[in-house]
């Protein structure tokens, strides 16, 4: 009786474990999605800069922005070490960074904070 | 023993039986009249429809749907009773039993 | 004369009520994952959408009851329930986006955080309900929300590549991220066909005393004015399309879609961006809250109306007063507007069976409509909307865990 | 007025009192039995508990609940009698005065402590 009860409760984990992943609890997204958003985030600081520069953006405006772009960068900086597995994988992750980095550096050049 | 009620919606929906105690359907709807022998605004129940549509009497009240299930009904041979106040025993409103069997009461076609 | 104005009126109501916050989120997360090629989504939420208005305004010009009057009273207080509580549930978190786009908007104006906009804005909405009447909430900001125009403009101004949108009207599958795809389809959908517009719509024709007389009025209304509003949503995800797609960058925070006006259209662009954010958003969060006092007040028999005073109608004021309030709570917290869109785009659709199915009932009752019945061909439609609508239900959740990241 | 379906065509039906003003849906009717006459249509009852009662005993629970969590011990449930009934058509006339409704007294507490102090609640119409 005892190890049949043990046993549903094996089952139980079973089916919920992998429901729990799939609602990411926890976990980091893979590494090619962190890679993504990193790449948006660098796009959207140049055509921010860009846009500020044409005058059609307001400072206020972009510094909201930046501090979106801040804010994405730290969060991938912490979890994107482990999720990065290979050498190859490692150094995506740092240019990827770098980049977004520069391009945040650009902006504030930009509007001069 | 006068004077019991019993609130509608405990009614709707009830198993009913024959005089031979064959289960014939639900209580689907009471309808109910003005009495003539009774003054003023006083509304009597005059017969209950029993049939075996409980789980749709939400969507059986619309007119179009009403129809559908006749039709349906028609094709399936499905059967609804009508059957008068006096012919029913609602001593056990819980229980409500018709006085009759089962291939005398009313239908409706 | 009087027609023609309620017509033209009833059409800009609709464009007005068409674009919000979720058709403005969604459209640009679509346009910038999948370029034009989600088009048909949104054409086929339009189409949707105004069979479903233009039924319930019928319904409710020829048998002068509102829909959710004869929700209750047709199908029993056993089945209202079910409509009641998804509908309400899914209404307070649509308001709580609502009331997330306007405050993201005075964001982007004044560089004060969004969380600190909330009790104002849901102040500011109370006091236009508790002062203001029905035509003035309704006209008020379908005028206003005309700025909306501001995304076809952008559209036009980027030279959308016609035959490839053309294409993209049709129904079309994925090439990548599949999950992520049909995450967005939903959401789309959700935002197109939310149970408050018909509510409220239905509603607005007892308030406005719709007769027989209005029904060609209805038909105008419902379509023309949803099919403007649905070509302003489908020019946002076009100006998404030519903006954030080549450029690889996905909608991660509100605060980027603004993006999308200053590019083509400079500051003029960007301006004009913030103010479609805040008044269509503002309009809704008044609409939505309203038809969701509609819905406790007709559900429940209480007396009801935007016209008459609050203390004649104590209990319905009392509901938009603090539902207004409720849904300004989540935002106070921080909660990020744009993951709460999301959530709540893809919880509409998946409510939609429960307001779909009980409509294609009413619609085909003679004794309500008369005449006036639906026939085949909305029939037709309707029971294609209703399959829809399941089937929304049933990939919802796990869309929701698959593609919502 | 003929007959009626009362299940189709009374029960949830929205009530109106003799000045025409909305004071909520039939909830629940009370049927009276007695032996040798037919069942008499008794009552009309307007209230939460009644309502909650039809869909089932967990939302009676609810119901119970929600009452408790504000203190309210007693519930404000209205029964008339269905001789009262004027018309039955779209809606159902009857032959009382709302304001004297127990049913109401939300609506009437409502309007007096929390809507009227208020300013601009007052008054017929905007």
């Amino acid at each position: 009786m005892l190890q049949s009860a043990g046993a549903r409760a094996t089952h139980v984990r079973l089916v919920l474990v992998p429901l729990l992943v799939a609602a990411g609890c926890g976990s980091p997204p893979p590494l090619d999605k962190q890679l993504e958003t990193l790449e948006s985030w660098t796009a959207t600081m140049q055509l921010a800069k860009e846009r500020h520069g044409a005058g059609a953006i307001t400072v206020t405006y972009v510094t909201q922005l930046r501090d979106g772009a801040d804010e994405a960068f730290q969060q991938a900086s912490t979890s994107i070490g482990s999720s990065a597995r290979t050498r190859a994988d490692s150094a995506y992750a740092a240019a990827a960074l770098d980049s977004l980095r520069n391009a945040i550096r650009q902006l504030e050049a930009e509007i001069g904070s | 023993m006068s004077g019991r009620t019993v609130a509608l919606s405990d009614l709707l929906g009830r198993p009913v039986r024959d005089a031979d105690g064959r289960k014939i359907g639900r209580i689907e709807e009471l309808h109910a009249e003005i009495a003539l022998e009774r003054e003023g605004n006083d509304y009597v129940v005059t017969r209950f429809s029993v049939g075996h549509f409980k789980s749709f009497d939400v969507i059986a009240s619309g007119n179009f749907v009403q129809q559908l299930v006749r039709r349906i009904a028609r094709a399936t041979g499905y059967r609804r009773y009508e059957i008068p106040w006096d012919l029913m025993d609602l001593s056990d409103p819980a229980h409500p039993r018709a006085l009759r069997r089962e291939d005398e009461l009313p239908r409706t076609r | 004369m009087k027609k023609w104005g309620e017509l033209a009126l009833g059409v800009v109501t609709s464009i007005g009520g068409f674009l919000e916050v979720g058709s403005i989120a969604t459209s640009a997360q679509g346009g910038a994952e999948f370029g034009y090629q989600l088009a048909w989504v949104l054409l086929l939420g339009t189409l949707s959408l105004a069979m479903l208005m233009e039924m319930t305004g019928r319904l409710a010009a020829v048998s002068k009851r509102t829909y959710a009057d004869l929700l209750r009273e047709r199908f029993g207080y056993r089945f209202f329930v079910l409509p009641l509580v998804a509908v309400f549930v899914v209404s307070l978190l649509v308001l709580a986006s609502e009331i997330g786009g306007v405050a993201i908007a005075l964001q982007m104006a004044t560089g004060v955080a969004f969380r600190w906009w909330a009790i104002p804005i849901a102040l500011l909405g109370w006091l236009l309900l508790w002062r203001g009447n029905f035509s003035i909430v309704e006209q008020g900001t379908a005028m206003l929300g005309l700025v909306a125009i501001s995304f076809a403009v952008g559209a036009l101004v980027l030279h959308p590549t016609w035959p490839t949108l053309g294409r993209a009207l049709l129904p079309s599958l994925p090439s990548h991220d599949r999950a992520r795809y049909w995450y967005i389809a939903i959401s789309i959908l959700g935002a197109s066909i939310s149970p408050y517009l018909y509510l409220f719509y239905s509603a607005g024709a007892i308030e406005d005393e719709w007769t027989i007389e209005h029904l060609s009025v209805n038909r105008v209304t419902a379509v023309f004015g949803n099919v403007f509003g649905g070509g302003l949503a489908i020019a946002a995800l076009v100006t998404a399309a030519l903006v954030f797609a080549p450029r690889e960058i996905k909608v991660d925070r509100y605060e980027q879609i603004a993006l999308l006006l200053a590019t083509p259209l400079g500051r003029a662009g960007f301006v004009f961006f913030v103010m479609t954010l805040f008044i269509t958003c503002f309009g809704a969060t008044l609409e939505i809250v309203l038809a969701m006092a509609y819905l406790l007040a007709q559900g429940f028999g209480w007396n009801w109306s935007e016209n008459l005073k609050p203390g004649k109608d104590a209990r319905f004021s009392t509901s938009y007063t603090v539902l207004l309030l409720l849904a300004a709570l989540p935002i106070v917290l921080g909660m990020d507007p744009l993951s709460l869109t999301n959530i709540s785009m893809v919880v509409t659709a998946a409510s939609l069976p429960v307001t779909v199915i009980p409509l294609f009932v009413l619609m085909n009752d003679g004794d309500l409509l008369d005449t006036h019945v639906n026939g085949w061909p909305s029939n037709l439609a309707l029971v294609v909307i209703a399959l829809i609508s399941i089937v929304l239900l049933v990939a919802a959740l796990p869309l929701q865990l698959l593609g919502g990241g | 007025m003929g007959a009626v379906q009362l299940s189709h065509e009374v029960i949830d039906t929205q009530l109106v009192d003799r000045h025409q003003e909305k004071i909520g849906r039939i909830d629940e009717l009370l049927i009276e039995l007695e032996d040798g006459k037919p069942p008499r249509v008794a009552t009309i009852v307007i209230g939460g508990a009644a309502r909650a009662r039809r869909v089932g005993r967990w939302m009676l629970a609810c119901h119970r609940a929600v009452h408790a969590l504000f203190g309210q011990r007693e519930e404000h449930a209205s029964h008339v009698p269905f001789g009262a009934v004027r018309c039955i058509a779209d809606t159902i006339e009857i032959d009382v005065d709302g304001d004297t409704l127990d049913s109401m007294h939300l609506e009437h507490w409502l309007a007096t402590r929390v809507i009227c102090p208020i300013p601009g609640a007052s008054g017929e119409r905007k």
